[in-house]
């Protein structure tokens, strides 16, 4: 049974099931229907997880088709372990996303029709094999997020929406063109990932390098990573919540999903050449970033910021060419995709209680929506590294891993998570401690709704935090593999 | 038996003059006529290759085939073309081509 | 069995879950959850040292937590003497903390949830202690500095709580993440976290005598150290303790006492075996001690808020203790510790009691006279004071004893500085205690009186132990307290018992205690004024805490904001600037190009027309519409073709 | 070897030539479009001699019976049907018979002088195919063809009723 593709194709159905045959006026079932086949695919990856054996590097549940003959391009799906804590990720965030969507009444058919598109292109990225299939299905998410902020995003949309679009268009024309280059430069020619895999490691170093520019610019304008991380807080501050999450959990992790699948293994020898710089760029994101964060005084802009902060972890842990930095790094990509995407939920739980984002405008909070407070520091402490939360494990393990090749610059980012940890303690203070302020005497705390969009998500951030293997036995042999192939050490 | 040089020239000369025809003649008629006889010409020409050279016997009767289709075209042309000058009679009482000048810009 | 130990930590993180979520439900019953935890840690603990103390042998059990590769982190519990120790410490003092609670917290409305982040805070702090790794042991570090930002924090609608809250969860942060670099480092030195092999590794590392490594674990030591000197408020991450006053008080007498900054000195005790083969770590570590103690009294001289003179009294004393480690005087520091738990858990509580029985007034200058009024409170703090004092035979008076011992044999300077540090301490605590408990009460409109039973019994409890816990750490018990913590050869420096030291230490003490009667007794022979008034800026510095707070908002605090501020600047206007000013240049270029494209390429274009319509206007001449003329073009263009033709063949 | 043409042969040549050539010459001057047809019959006729003479008798036959029997009747009762008899008198050339003698001559000098050039070179002898031949050829190698132009002739044949109708006639 071919579970990729309907997996991937899923929201493609309930699209068209909308498109065709439902009335744009019914928008309660419109929005049943986009929950529905947004929680679909999270059965689907239920069974990926089952199915997929971790213990096996090798791509599995593969699916080839030839697609485009005369360019040697396939439809060729498959997964490893590295794609599929992506996938689970993406279905489990699509749907606590459509949960969250459940309040835009606003042009509701055209919205669910965008939304289910981008949930399309966000599986078809993380499972295809094929670097024009990858290529195709990472510039289909563009399209969608596009208009999903640009019509129902907050005041600034098209500002922000075109930002974006064009930011990361022009990663993506990089990219391509780093991919024609590597089509190119291997005989015989081919776009197949599992095919390159063992021969790019032979290319030129200095091709290699080239290439590797290219593709860096196009992932890291995704990551995002300083300095082309500016379309980001504007994209993050005037998407709309499920978006919001969305974005920061799953969108920012195609780039890093990038460096991983296609970055560092096809392009090795590039990789070690830029890796200074790689893990300076990533401290400078974890220190720069934190500090731009403590400075605002917009809650998502706060949020948005420390994302960008957790990111440069991931750069660092890579960086490090170890197996434990890259385990790292990946979980770091998988926490920080759960954690942000449940901190963009609390900032909208806010928000539409209050119709305010100002920081400076709340307090006390915790005396009138204690569950919510709780909520918010559970997941504040996870963004900022408590241990026994997702977050901290990722972050010991990328600075672990990158301790033997830079340890100068891992000394350099604990600054960072000094001052991550205090702008989350400022914003904790601001939003829920101190006096209450009297406006707010008649907020209602969480509602059932949103509580259980964001359990799922807690749930997760304290198992992986407890225990990491969890995550790291499924990904772990595939990354192994692949420094492996990269040919650097796993020790220690 | 003629040669083959002599046809040649009788049937250059019926080019010539049905070109003439078809360029001086007012009439739509006269017209037809001078392309009947360009086509005649172009006939007689395929005949007379046909007969003096060749390369095969199989293919002798190419020529001759070639005449046969030529003039039942023509026929046809013809009966067109009459038609079509029989049409433009009716709509504007001639049949002298420089009054009709529909095509003009 | 192996894994009963871990249950200890397990048993109050249980009731932390079962509060948090229950705790509207369960309502005042919390406290009888979150005691019964404790009360059960502690009977797991007193099984666990029996067992320890008959055996000697170490108790461990681990499983494996994360492997990559070849590598594997194991996670798991490990206990010897020292931990065994600690252990009963820490839930026996806990739970009579808890116990006190219940009286204290009585009618708040947070009731249950202070008592969830108890018992989440013991449970970090047990973790802590049966660690058997660094990382488990960083962990358990983490939690409870969490949980001390939730309980100094606990009343956050008091802005000032949050603060406190706040600078104490980010002054230890800047230690952790100095353990953290550490831990790292030690890591990828000698490729272990776990104590047991790096009781092996490290000594083989040393006795490679490679110079790169020797420094490399000397740093990992000292960045260990910085965890210490965060979590523990040595100087100069000391500000956030007496800040953390803040709290309920019998989160002080927990935080202060029994648990988070014991937990700096027990790391330094875990991970000795790398102080003590690099003495340069040693010595950083026995300074940075002694300054503190020194430090920490001259401020406790002056400050007139009972909780605050406790907080740097609880630093003056860690200082000996991380001191007494510096010095190889391992025992004797983890003595001291223990003692000092006892004690001090018992001044926090006394004046906890002494608080809730005057309103929650605090400052001592109001108080006085309460004597009569609260002689339960009286009695058991005067035990305690004396303990402080290091008056014979309390508990305090051994183990400062020993202390003192160390260094005199080790380093004299310190040995004088410690023995002036005690004279201090046995002024300044007995200042607090007449000025509180003797004379008559100065501001009469306070009607005080005594506790409830529920905190009067931990009182008295605590007293006792700190009456009689010195006994078994004595000379004359042969240091049997001592013996019992399994001291590792590495960490055993034997010093002579000096009847000059304990001579001295004794008279100091008393000369303390006779200064603070002639200042502070109901008819003072000294007029405290007229001292101040002596010492002018020493008493004002004292007074005004060394302008350490200031000088950090001056230095670190004002300029990490404006950088922030900065940053956020340099983003919106540098680099966000960059983005927008492309986006600008492009559609300045895009206008400009539009410009071009309306009269450079339109213009061609337009021309081109122009030029074609004239042609046209020509050559629609011989557009006649006459069939004849088109007939006689095409005739002659055929000609002209065919002449070109035979031209070419010919 | 092809024996020489006998002088007779030449003679009847000439004559034919003559009769060809001499009507054209008249279809495409005279001014009376119904003399003008007379004219092309004979000039046919003589093309029709001159296939004989080059010993194709069937495309002489067809070619008397389409031209002649079927075209040349056409063209009279087209001629019969539109021209009026006063049309008669009109002058039947337009103005740019100049130019049209000078381009004619330019391209049949140029024919002329291509082909007279061209170094022909004649079969041995010539054996003409007979009809029979020609029967069988054209049911079998020609035969699409043959269809093609039958359909030819039957589309134009439709074609030219339906534009010979009248107008009225379609209402």
């Amino acid at each position: 049974m071919p579970l990729l593709t309907i997996t991937t194709f899923t929201p493609l159905v309930g699209l068209l099931l909308i498109l065709l045959f439902v009335d744009g006026r019914r928008v309660n079932t419109v929005r049943w229907m986009g929950v529905i086949f947004s929680f679909l695919p999270l059965l689907l990856s239920a069974a990926i997880v089952a199915v997929h054996q971790p213990s096996n590097p090798d791509f599995q549940l593969v699916e080839r088709l030839s697609w485009i003959p005369a360019l040697g391009i396939e439809y060729h799906l498959g997964v490893d372990g590295i794609s599929v804590p992506m996938v689970v990720l993406t279905a489990l965030l699509s749907f606590v996303a459509a949960l969250g969507s459940w309040n835009i009444t606003d042009r509701a058919k055209e919205y669910w029709i965008f939304f289910l598109l981008l949930q399309v292109g966000m599986f078809g990225t993380f499972v295809s094999l094929d670097l024009f299939l990858f290529y195709v299905f990472w510039e289909i998410v563009l399209v969608p997020m596009y208009f999903l902020i640009g019509i129902w995003g907050g005041p600034r949309r098209e500002y922000s929406a075109i930002k974006f679009f064009l930011f990361t268009l022009v990663g993506s024309v990089a990219m391509l063109i780093g991919f024609l280059a590597i089509y190119f430069a291997v005989e015989p020619h081919t776009f197949s990932i599992p095919v390159l895999l063992g021969r790019t490691g032979s290319l030129p170093h200095t091709l290699q390098s080239v290439v590797f520019l290219a593709i860096f610019l196009g992932f890291a304008i995704k990551v995002p990573v300083v300095p082309f991380h500016t379309w980001l807080p504007d994209a993050h501050v005037e998407a709309p919540t499920p978006i919001s999450v969305i974005l920061a959990g799953v969108l920012l992790k195609m780039g890093t999903y990038g460096f991983f699948r296609i970055g560092f293994p096809l392009l090795p020898e590039g990789a070690r050449q830029w890796s200074f710089a790689f893990a300076v760029l990533g401290v400078i994101g974890i220190v720069y970033t934190a500090y731009v964060a403590m400075a605002q005084r917009d809650f998502k802009k706060l949020v948005a910021y420390s994302s960008v902060s957790h990111m440069g972890f991931v750069l660092l842990g890579m960086a490090g060419f170890t197996l434990v930095g890259f385990s790292g790094a990946y979980f770091m990509t998988v926490s920080h995709g759960v954690l942000s995407g449940a901190m963009f939920l609390c900032v909208g739980v806010l928000y539409d209680r209050t119709h305010t984002r100002d920081l400076d405008a709340f307090g006390g909070l915790m005396a009138r929506m204690p569950i919510y407070g709780g909520m918010l520091i559970l997941f504040s402490c996870g963004a900022l590294g408590l241990p026994g939360l997702s977050g901290f494990v990722a972050e010991f393990l990328s600075l672990l891993g990158a301790f033997g090749r830079h340890p100068w610059l891992v000394g350099i980012s604990v600054l960072g998570i000094v001052i991550t940890a205090a702008f989350m303690l400022l914003m904790m203070r601001r939003v829920l401690m101190g006096p209450l302020n009297e406006r707010w005497a008649n907020l209602s705390d969480i509602s059932a709704r949103e509580l259980w969009s964001l359990i799922p998500l807690a749930v997760a951030t304290i198992a992986l935090g407890v225990f990491p293997p969890l995550l790291m036995h499924i990904t772990d042999p595939t990354l192994a593999r692949m420094l492996g192939i990269i040919g650097f050490e796993v020790a220690p | 038996m003629i040669p083959l040089a002599p046809f040649l020239v009788v049937s250059a000369a019926l080019v010539a003059i049905g070109v003439f025809g078809a360029l001086t003649r007012r009439s739509a008629l006269g017209i037809l006529m001078s392309i009947e006889l360009i086509i005649n010409a172009a006939a007689l020409n395929l005949v007379a290759f046909s007969q003096h050279i060749r390369t095969s016997d199989a293919e002798s009767t190419a020529g001759q085939m070639f005449a046969l289709f030529a003039m039942a075209i023509a026929a046809a042309a013809a009966a067109v073309g009459l038609s079509i000058v029989i049409c433009i009679y009716r709509n504007s009482k001639t049949v002298n081509v420089d009054k009709i000048d529909l095509m003009r810009w | 069995m192996d894994f009963l130990p871990a249950l200890i930590p397990v048993l109050p993180l249980l009731a932390f879950a079962v509060i948090i979520t229950n705790g509207r439900r369960l309502g005042w019953s919390a406290c009888l959850v979150a005691v019964g935890a404790s009360l059960t840690s502690a009977v797991l603990a007193a099984l666990v040292y029996s067992r320890v103390l008959l055996s000697h042998e170490t108790l461990a059990w681990s499983f494996e937590w994360v492997r990559w590769g070849e590598t594997a982190l194991r996670m798991g519990v490990r206990i010897d003497g020292l931990g065994a120790l600690m252990l009963f410490m820490v839930t026996v003092v806990g739970t009579l903390i808890e116990i006190y609670a219940i009286g204290y917290m009585a009618g708040d409305k947070t009731f249950s949830r202070f008592f969830a982040f108890v018992s989440l805070f013991m449970a970090g702090m047990l973790g802590l202690v049966v660690a058997d790794n660094l990382l488990l042991l960083f962990v358990s570090w983490e939690i409870m500095g969490l949980c001390s930002y939730f309980l100094i924090g606990f009343y956050f609608h008091r802005p000032s709580a949050a603060a406190a809250g706040i600078k104490a969860f980010i002054t230890t942060r800047i230690g952790d993440v100095g353990l953290l670099i550490g831990m790292i480092l030690l890591w990828w030195t000698a490729g272990t976290l776990r104590f047991d092999e790096l009781l092996l590794a490290v000594p083989a590392l040393a006795g490679l005598g490679d110079a790169h490594v020797d420094l490399m674990l000397t740093a990992a030591a000292l960045l260990i150290f910085v965890g210490t000197i965060g979590k523990s408020a040595q100087f100069p991450l000391h500000v956030w303790l007496p800040d953390a006053m803040e709290g309920p008080t019998p989160v002080s007498a927990l935080i202060h006492a029994a648990t988070m900054v014991a937990a700096g000195v027990f790391l330094v005790a875990r991970s000795f075996i790398l102080f003590a083969q690099f003495p340069a770590a040693l010595t950083v570590v026995a300074w940075v001690g002694g300054f503190t103690a020194l430090f920490a009294a001259l401020i406790a001289l002056t400050q007139n808020d009972i909780k605050r003179v406790l907080a740097y009294s609880t630093l003056s004393q860690l200082g000996y203790m991380v001191m007494a480690l510096g010095l190889g005087a391992y025992a004797a520091g983890m003595f001291h510790l223990i003692t000092h738990a006892f004690f001090k858990a018992l001044l926090f509580m006394g004046a906890g009691a002494v608080i809730h029985g005057f309103h929650h007034v605090q400052d001592m200058r109001r108080m006085g006279g309460l004597w009569g009024k609260m002689p339960w409170t009286a009695w058991t703090f005067l035990v305690a004071t004396l303990a402080i004092s290091g008056i014979p035979p309390l508990s305090g008076f051994w183990s400062k004893d020993e202390i003192l011992l160390g260094a005199f044999h080790e380093s004299p300077v310190l040995w004088v500085a410690g023995t002036f540090t005690a004279f201090l301490t046995a002024f300044y605590m007995f200042r607090l205690f007449f000025m509180t408990f003797t004379g008559r009460q100065r501001d009469g409109e306070i009607h005080a009186h005594e506790s409830p039973a529920v905190m009067i019994l931990p009182l008295v409890v605590l007293a006792v132990g700190a009456a009689l816990l010195g006994i078994p750490g004595s000379p004359w018990m042969g240091l049997w307290v001592q013996h019992s913590l399994d001291v590792p050869a590495y960490a055993l420096a034997h010093h002579h018992h000096s009847n000059l030291v304990m001579g001295l230490s004794i008279a100091v003490a008393v000369a303390g205690i006779a200064l603070a009667w002639l200042m502070y007794a109901p008819r003072p022979t000294i007029q405290p004024a007229r001292v101040a008034r002596a010492m002018g800026r020493l008493y004002t510095l004292s007074l005004n805490k060394f302008h350490i707070d200031e000088i950090y908002a001056a230095l670190i605090i004002n300029p990490t904001r404006a950088l922030a501020r900065g940053s956020f600047r340099f983003d919106l206007g540098l680099i966000d600037g960059a983005v927008n000013g492309m986006g600008w240049l492009q559609r300045a270029l895009a206008s400009l190009k539009g410009l071009f494209d309306k009269w450079v390429v339109d213009g061609i274009v337009n021309l081109l027309a122009t030029i074609v319509q004239a042609l046209s206007a020509v050559f629609g001449l011989i557009q006649t519409g006459r069939v004849h003329n088109y007939l006689l073009l095409a005739s002659l263009g055929a000609l002209v073709i065919a002449c070109l033709t035979w031209w070419n063949m010919g | 070897m092809t024996e020489p043409a006998s002088l007779l042969a030449w003679i009847a040549f000439v004559c034919l030539v003559a009769v060809t050539v001499g009507s054209a010459v008249l279809v495409v001057t005279l001014r009376n479009l119904f003399h003008a047809v007379l004219a092309l019959i004979a000039s046919l006729l003589g093309v029709a001699g001159l296939y004989l003479m080059l010993l194709a008798e069937f495309v002489a036959a067809i070619h008397v019976l389409i031209y002649v029997g079927a075209v040349a009747t056409l063209f009279l009762f087209v001629i019969m049907l539109t021209v009026r008899i006063d049309d008669a008198a009109l002058r039947q050339s337009n103005r740019q018979v100049i130019p049209a003698i000078a381009l004619c001559g330019a391209g049949l000098a140029l024919l002329l002088a291509a082909l007279l050039a061209a170094p022909w070179t004649p079969v041995e002898e010539i054996r003409p195919p007979g009809v029979q031949q020609i029967g069988h050829d054209m049911l079998t190698t020609y035969l699409l063809p043959f269809e093609v132009v039958s359909l030819l002739l039957l589309v134009a044949l439709v074609g030219a009723v339906t534009l010979a109708r009248r107008e009225d006639q379609r209402t």
